[in-house]
């Protein structure tokens, strides 16, 4: 299970800012799961300059995911 | 060390006075404030998201990658989030220091890097409509004037 | 524009509250405070004297330089002179204008001129006695950064 | 009449702050007399680095005075 966050304009662009995925285990497993269920988010969040957090700190790649674990789609920061 | 982010209006001026309380031996304060600006109306409110838990730490690095750089005594960070109207401000950084070209250069440094590169989404609301922005090429400019070892003059 | 000379202590928030006041589009306003150090007793007080008459008008026609230099929309400057204990406000400087860069410089070249220039003589009380003071080097030097027509990055 | 005033270190020098000239009419005039009253601060005041001011404008070299003229002794400036 993991707890998904969406910002800024993906946030607007899935409609939701906040889901819980059941029965993922990692952040391959989890894009899946995107693809399947919302498609255009699952384009939005594989742009280059998303980036994303799990549990608060940025990853690169694949990455497993603990129970309850927070992971966040970071699109392009603006700024202060 | 204080880094706030919240969604309160808040006076800059108070901020300044707060900062100013407890600083040991400082002879330069310099503070920062970003307002919100009018434009002709064109833009109508701001709007400011952070990712709570995130976005802070990472001000807070910032800041204490200031203070060791440039010798600061104090430093201060506030930051709104949430919808913010014009003319409110925004942003206000305040460093101390035993001399003023420290305190300047870290309040600049800490601006230089939030502008540019702090995790914050902003939403502009215009008689047209509401749009995501992103830093102007301007504060990526900016951003150059701290790289490699020597500081601007 | 607000050019005050004054023996009574002041409030560097309350300073920046009121310039805050009466800004119609600044984007960024900056504030600086000089205050007297404390230098582990050395200096006991600070004695500032100023030329009533004289010195106002001639920190006008360096604010009004940086207005027009830098572009500013307000600036303000309170200087105290009289007799200023460790921990005091010596000095506080505001800027506004549209965008921070240009703010920021305008303050930071209104204070070099200010702590090098400025008609003002400064008596130092310490254990050892009574010396009145001349500009130190590094402010002579700060002020070759604004010679010429570039602007310091 | 010229009003005297005395500035920083020329004031702790001369012992007074401000002090009436009768009689005088131009700087060369005013500096015979302090030369006279006050050969120490004749001597200071002679430095490079002491400004002059008329009437609260720096003036160079000699410079006739008007009746009740303010001449002020500057020494080289503090900063503030």
């Amino acid at each position: 299970m993991a707890r998904v966050l969406l910002f800024g304009g993906l946030r607007d662009l899935a409609g939701w800012r906040e889901q819980i995925f059941e029965g993922v285990s990692d952040l391959a497993g989890l894009r899946s799961d995107i693809t399947r269920l919302y498609p255009d988010l699952a384009e939005a969040i594989s742009c280059p300059g998303v980036q994303i957090a799990v549990d608060k700190a940025i990853v690169r790649g694949n990455s497993v995911l603990s129970a309850g674990a927070e992971v966040a789609f970071l699109p392009p920061m603006s700024g202060g | 060390m204080s880094v706030t982010v919240q969604t309160d209006v808040f006076d800059p001026g108070a901020a300044l006075s707060a900062f100013s309380l407890d600083l040991p031996d400082a002879g330069g304060v310099v503070s920062f404030t970003g307002i919100a600006r009018k434009d002709d109306g064109r833009t109508q409110m701001l709007e400011l998201e952070a990712y709570l838990g995130f976005t802070e730490p990472w001000i807070e690095a910032l800041v204490k990658e200031a203070r060791a750089r440039f010798n600061l005594s104090g430093a201060m960070v506030i930051h709104r989030v949430g919808p913010i109207l014009p003319g409110e401000a925004i942003v206000f950084v305040a460093t101390a220091a035993a001399h003023r070209r420290q305190a300047f250069e870290g309040a600049d440094f800490v601006m230089d890097h939030l502008k540019s590169r702090a995790p914050f989404w902003k939403k502009e609301h215009g008689p047209d409509g509401a749009r995501w922005i992103e830093p102007r090429q301007a504060d990526y400019q900016d951003l150059t004037r701290w790289t490699a070892e020597q500081t601007p003059r």
